[in-house]
């Protein structure tokens, strides 16, 4: 009983870990409708910033705010700049599109910073609790109540605020949401904005667990994607289930299924994700409505 | 889009003939290692070729084509490796094999569509090189399997020359092959089932059948390539079909020209190329240049290439006709884009 | 108050209005008819800012708004109940007649227009709480009208409100509309292809056949007219 | 389509179990255990002092070689994910500048040319024939990873181009090296190291449970075999549990969990230095306190300070010097090295042991490259690499280049040094004999 209780903590932690990520995710689902596989690494290259300006001298919580004030401006610039003239082309162009900011921002990050492992400063101490026996560390508790945080924000956000409204409408359909008098065009913007937000606050909590290279997020990013998709891109509440249950599965199948093994626990998460796509294809907390891309 | 393959009768001939010229000068002219890098080109093409009929002629969208190509190379690899089987006889089984996974994967891909299925697709894409790992008695595991170059049978033509002829008439066949499958009811069931699914159901489409055709004839041509690659690198290993690999020809799809005859072409010769020509311009950091090419591309070309030219040679005789005719007299309804036109259907979509 | 000048407008290379000229005098429901494809949703779309028109000018109260942004026609007083509704399915009713009036910040008035609106129709204050996809064909078409009378516009432009509706409801929606032109003396500019029902409400009527403008007349005079009864009244 | 829905459960468990099935097959078929302990490969021939490897296919011995100039090629990863590689190509373009401007080798300059192929299989061959038959160099100098180089392998042999102290440590490079007589391999390779530390356990902790946390590559599972191999007849019983990880997880804690579970004593660490600093952290907070044995992959100094207070008392070994040691601060080799860097590496962070090993092995090039002589041919270079015996300033005091020995085994390095890390001086400190992990 101990070590399961153990290894839904050690799984819960990674989870936090997903979940923070795949907020991101959703949010910039949510608000554009696209999916950015730049997304990580634009997580990434705002962690790095952080990470210079707390090697330059400045407090944690000075350099993170600034970082996240840098994340929003860069994310409203990008979406602006390299998204917009492409805005009308069909999803695959756009989507490409992310995919050579992904590039860029990974060989630059290399370049600038080199790829080897750095570490960052957590903002959580790094003691342990124990509580029958059972280890849990006091930085996956608070990665884990930042995302909740975030989470209830975002849903806040997008239910109650006539901006996060707009942005929704926007993603959903442009021209009726102009007729509303909403300026979708900065709509946009104002969603790339958020995302890089969301996805730097994700990327300085996870940089003191998983520690800071440019290619950190990129496993992390697929099962994001996956805990995304498990709990729905509608909803910041189901990205936060599914990256828990992602990272729960991923710690309980290595242990107890054992003809599986841990080698093969990517597969069956991956596995997971499609079964349950067949039979609730918006994900477990999705809406009803069936998407198009 | 569709439209092209019925309107192209006279272009596809003359781009038969470059096809032609393209397939015997190149071998004579350049050494060994540029052949290589042609006859990936032609490899490339054929898995390009694939995607393009799911993802371009059908609306689904695929982000795992790597692992077809992986499972078509890995069939030639083992049956090569552990059989003996002369390379051109595994061709077929590699193929089939890959159609087979295709299209059984296709069966749960059914319930996906748009950003889902291409989620489900990027699992596949991760899942596939990790079964190959385990797999290790058929696979050798994440050691690979080295495999014997084949030789020419004529003795005129190097190795090198002889692989390239060889892949190259497999990419005219399966190029034929395709031009008559989208010309026929079958692409036409493609294509309708694309532009409105429901609209397709309603005019008694079987819908199922033909996604899950589509899915398992575009795995098969990815098979195939996968197939030669084996073969011409004479070695399969897991660290050859990431997930990278599935992203490159997706790459190569978008800006060759989605939906287009020549765009496959176009698209495998930028992915080929793009990688050894970055790193010419930049040591330091070649993805900066490829991911800021990449971006340019797009910028300046959304339809890809094929799509460029098309638009602009469209332009091009309308502006003639503008001169010439009475400028009242209207083009003919050609979209070069399936989003730009009005939304199909009020509400379901949201 | 809307004057339409020689507009012409176009799809890419395919021309749909070909030198339209539309008064709309302050308070009266005028209405454009005529066959699918003959471009009087060109018009809707070119005022309410959606399509730049190649030619000719639109005025509002003098004002030329036809190279402004959709978006600030809208704050101009302009709201379009686009073809098909085009509601946002997953959001909810209620959320979608609050994006109706995003553009205002007179919370009280907005508050007033949202009972306005129930008022008007009962159907969507039972359902307010539910995602607009979830609607009936009548209630959603009900909840697009509200959504942009929540933007309290001095111009309601409506684009074929009755197609895919049973004529029951056609009825109900058309009297609503005529109701809202007569207590809130918002002016009215509907399209559409029954123009037995929106003659019936409108006080002046333009009949255009490919692009063009070919008849013009107060209602009733077109009711009578030999040709409009032929082509559009079916008797 | 509702009719087909019910079948996709079917498809994706038979999918699951098949490869789940599959890999339990390939358990039979690993390589038994030899009598004495160590594996035994089917494809390798014994290697035997009288049967002396040549190298000597090529049609044109000398291409790429001129009075005034030796051209020599590389791959490495510069994109993709394994660019933290790349740092090596650099290090010893840096490296063969300042050669270079010293005057060179034997009077000739060497012209050092790097190509990009993101550890991808095909890409190597793409680029390594671009090197051989565009620019003709005159061999492949220490191209990066085991699948790439396995990729080229047999075409360099064909043609006679050495590949030449190639960047990984598998066993193959040296226990294939008859039949390869162009390729040679450099560092001790992994299952060497692992012998080492299998010996170890022997003698102080033959009543170990031993738990170890391995990458699933060749490389986790050449440590694997190593690690058996030294263990000898008691492996079996010694080692409670083997557990795997993937490098695109994100976070290997949970598997540390999992073998704290066993009541394991010794944990031995086979990952690359950001799971190894994830791995020891997680024990320590964990409160699992085994010995943990580190593989000498993930020991730079940066790895052990992120692994924080897990990092005390660990134990590795090494064969290189460590430039970030103060032990080394004053060592001429190492005070050249950072001399150099500063000078040719444009920035290069001297306390990366990438850079150390570039310089290590692109001297142990050079040395190779003045014995083969000034008519220097491929087949007089790996004539030179096959009799080394070369004592390197780069390596640990006691530890040799040697390929000239009575053994001929064709593993230049096969023999490091223990040591073990205090987090409170910051360092590690070596300690016992120069151990011999020789694979036969």
């Amino acid at each position: 009983m101990r070590e399961f209780a153990q290894l839904l903590i050690a799984g819960l932690s990674t989870g936090a870990i997903y979940a923070s990520l795949a907020l991101a995710l959703v949010l910039i689902y949510q608000s554009t409708e696209v999916v950015n596989f730049a997304q990580g690494e634009m997580a990434m290259f705002s962690t790095f910033i952080a990470w210079e300006l707390i090697d330059k001298g400045m407090p944690f919580w000075a350099a993170f705010a600034l970082t996240l004030a840098l994340a929003f401006f860069g994310g409203v610039t990008i979406e602006r700049v390299i998204i917009r003239p492409v805005e009308k082309a069909s999803v695959l162009t756009i989507v490409i599109v992310t995919v050579g900011l992904l590039l860029i921002f990974n060989n630059l990050a290399g370049g600038i910073w080199g790829f080897q492992l750095k570490t960052f400063p957590s903002p959580f101490p790094s003691g342990t609790w124990q509580v029958s026996g059972v280890v849990i560390s006091q930085q996956s508790v608070g990665v884990f109540g930042v995302a909740l945080l975030v989470m209830a924000l975002l849903a806040v956000f997008f239910r109650f605020t006539a901006l996060g409204l707009a942005m929704r409408a926007t993603a959903m359909n442009r021209e009726p949401a102009e007729l509303m008098g909403i300026h979708t065009t900065w709509m946009l913007a104002l969603g790339w904005g958020l995302a890089a937000v969301v996805g730097a606050t994700a990327g300085v909590l996870v940089a003191p667990i998983v520690f800071l290279d440019p290619n950190m997020m990129q496993g992390l990013l697929l099962f994001a994607f996956a805990g995304a998709t498990l709990g729905g891109f509608e909803s910041p509440g189901g990205a936060v289930l599914g990256g828990l249950l992602v990272g729960v599965a991923q710690a309980m199948i290595g242990n107890y299924v054992s003809f599986i093994g841990t080698d093969l626990s990517l597969t069956v998460a991956m596995a997971i994700i499609v079964l349950v796509l067949v039979f609730k294809p918006t994900g477990l907390f999705g809406q009803a409505a069936a998407r198009r891309v | 889009m569709g439209g092209i393959w019925q309107r192209a009768h006279v272009p596809s001939l003359a781009w038969l003939g470059v096809a032609l010229l393209l397939i015997i000068f190149p071998p004579w002219l350049a050494g060994g290692y540029r052949i290589f890098q042609f006859t990936f080109v032609v490899i490339y093409l054929i898995a390009i070729l694939g995607l393009n009929i799911v993802t371009g002629y059908n609306g689904q969208f695929s982000l795992g084509h790597g692992a077809f190509f992986a499972v078509g190379a890995y069939v030639t690899g083992a049956l090569m490796f552990h059989a003996g089987a002369p390379y051109w006889a595994t061709i077929p089984l590699a193929g089939l094999t890959a159609g087979v996974v295709g299209f059984l994967f296709a069966i749960p891909a059914l319930r996906l569509s748009g950003l889902y299925l291409a989620l489900a697709t990027l699992a596949l894409a991760i899942s596939v090189p990790q079964i190959l790992k385990k797999w290790e008695s058929v696979t050798g595991g994440v050691q690979g399997l080295v495999l014997t170059k084949p030789h020419s049978p004529i003795g005129a033509l190097t190795s090198d020359q002889w692989l390239f002829y060889f892949t190259a008439v497999v990419a005219l066949a399966l190029y034929i092959a395709a031009w008559v499958v989208l010309r026929s009811s079958v692409g036409r069931a493609f294509v309708a089932i694309r532009d409105n699914e429901v609209a397709a159901e309603a005019a008694g489409i079987p819908i199922a059948r033909f996604k899950t055709l589509a899915f398992g004839m575009s795995a098969f041509y990815a098979g195939v390539a996968g197939s030669l690659s084996a073969f011409v690198v004479a070695y399969v290993a897991p660290d050859s079909f990431d997930f990278l690999l599935s992203l490159n020809l997706v790459v190569g799809m978008v800006v060759g020209g989605t939906g287009t005859i020549v765009g496959p072409a176009l698209g495998a010769v930028f992915i080929e190329f793009l990688p050894s020509y970055s790193q010419d311009v930049s040591r330091a950091a070649p993805g900066v240049v490829e991911g800021v090419v990449l971006v340019l591309f797009m910028y300046l070309m959304p339809t890809g290439v094929a799509g460029f030219v098309a638009t602009a040679g469209r332009k091009a005789l309308s502006l003639v006709r503008r001169r010439t005719a009475d400028h009242a007299a209207a083009g003919p309804v050609t979209p070069t884009l399936a989003d730009q036109e009005p939304r199909a259907g009020p509400g379901e979509g949201g | 108050m809307l004057e339409i000048r020689d507009l012409v407008a176009a799809y890419g290379p395919v021309t749909a209005l070909r030198g339209v000229n539309v008064r709309v005098p302050q308070g009266t429901t005028v209405t454009i008819l005529g066959a699918n494809g003959a471009g009087k949703s060109t018009i809707l779309r070119a005022v309410s800012g959606l399509l730049k028109p190649t030619h000719g000018s639109i005025q509002l109260d003098g004002e030329r708004i036809d190279r402004k942004s959709a978006a600030s026609i809208v704050r101009r007083g302009i709201s379009l109940v686009p073809e098909g509704r085009q509601l946002f399915t997953a959001l909810t009713v209620e959320q979608n007649l609050r994006l109706g009036a995003f553009t205002r910040s007179d919370r009280r008035g907005v508050r007033e227009d949202l009972l306005r609106v129930y008022d008007y129709f009962p159907r969507l204050r039972e359902r307010m709480k539910q995602p607009a996809g979830s609607l009936s064909g009548g209630e959603q078409q009900m909840l697009a009208i509200g959504r942009a009378l929540m933007a309290h516009p001095r111009l309601l432009l409506l684009d074929e409100p009755s197609t895919g509706l049973a004529p029951f409801l056609v009825r109900d929606i058309f009297q609503i509309v005529s109701t809202i032109n007569r207590e809130q003396g918002t002016t009215v500019l509907l399209v559409e292809q029954n123009a037995t029902l929106s003659l019936s409400i409108a006080d002046y009527g333009y009949v255009i056949e490919t692009g063009r403008v070919v008849i013009e007349a107060p209602a009733h005079e077109l009711r009578e007219n030999e040709a409009v009864r032929k082509a559009y009244l079916g008797y | 389509m509702r009719g087909y829905r019910w079948l996709t459960v079917p498809v994706v468990i038979a999918g699951v179990l098949l490869a789940a099935a599959c890999g339990s097959s390939s358990k039979s078929t690993t390589p038994t255990q030899a009598p004495g302990g160590a594996t035994a490969p089917a494809a390798s021939s014994s290697p035997s002092a009288a049967a002396a490897p040549q190298c000597n296919k090529a049609p044109n011995q000398t291409e790429g070689v001129t009075a005034t100039e030796i051209s020599i090629g590389n791959t490495d990863a510069y994109s993709g994910p394994a660019s933290a590689y790349a740092v090596i190509a650099k290090a010893e373009d840096a490296y063969f500048k300042w050669v270079n401007d010293q005057g060179g080798v034997n009077g000739r300059k060497i012209k050092f040319t790097s190509l990009d192929d993101s550890y991808s299989p095909p890409k190597t061959v793409e680029q390594t024939r671009a090197l051989v038959e565009q620019d003709h160099v005159f061999a492949d100098f220490n191209p990066l990873g085991t699948p790439p180089n396995t990729a080229i392998r047999q075409y360099l042999n064909d043609r006679g181009v050495p590949q030449i102290f190639v960047a990984t440590g598998a066993a193959t490079w040296a226990l294939d090296h008859p039949k390869y007589p162009c390729t040679i391999g450099w560092q001790p390779n992994y299952q060497s190291e692992a012998i080492i530390y299998g010996k170890y356990l022997l003698a102080n902790r033959p009543d170990a449970k031993v738990a170890v946390l391995f990458q699933n590559d060749d490389y986790g599972k050449d440590y694997l075999k190593g690690l058996k191999a030294g263990l000898g007849a008691k492996a079996s019983q010694m080692i409670v549990k083997e557990e795997s990880y993937e490098t695109s997880e994100p976070d290997v804690s949970p598997h540390v969990t999992t073998l704290k579970n066993t009541g394991a004593d010794v944990f031995i660490v086979v990952a690359t230095p950001k799971f190894a600093a994830q791995a020891m952290k997680a024990a320590a907070q964990l409160d699992w306190k085994p010995l943990i044995i580190d593989n000498s992959v993930s020991v730079d100094l940066n790895t052990m300070k992120a692994a924080g207070a897990g990092a005390d008392g660990v134990i590795s070994a090494a064969y290189l010097k460590d430039p970030s040691d103060p032990a080394w601060a004053s060592d001429a080799t190492v005070v050249q090295y950072k001399d150099i860097l500063a000078k040719y590496g444009s920035g290069a962070d001297p306390n990366n042991v990438f850079n150390f090993y570039g310089f290590a092995v692109a001297d142990t090039l050079v040395q190779a490259i003045k014995q083969a002589g000034q008519d220097l041919t491929r087949e007089g270079l790996m004539k030179a690499a096959d009799n080394m015996n070369y004592t390197s300033p780069y390596l640990l005091p006691g530890i040799t280049i040697h390929t000239s020995d009575a053994q001929k085994d064709w593993a230049p390095i096969e023999e490091m040094q223990l040591e073990k890390y205090s987090v409170a001086k910051g360092s590690w400190e070596r300690f016992g004999q120069v151990l011999e992990g020789a694979v036969r």
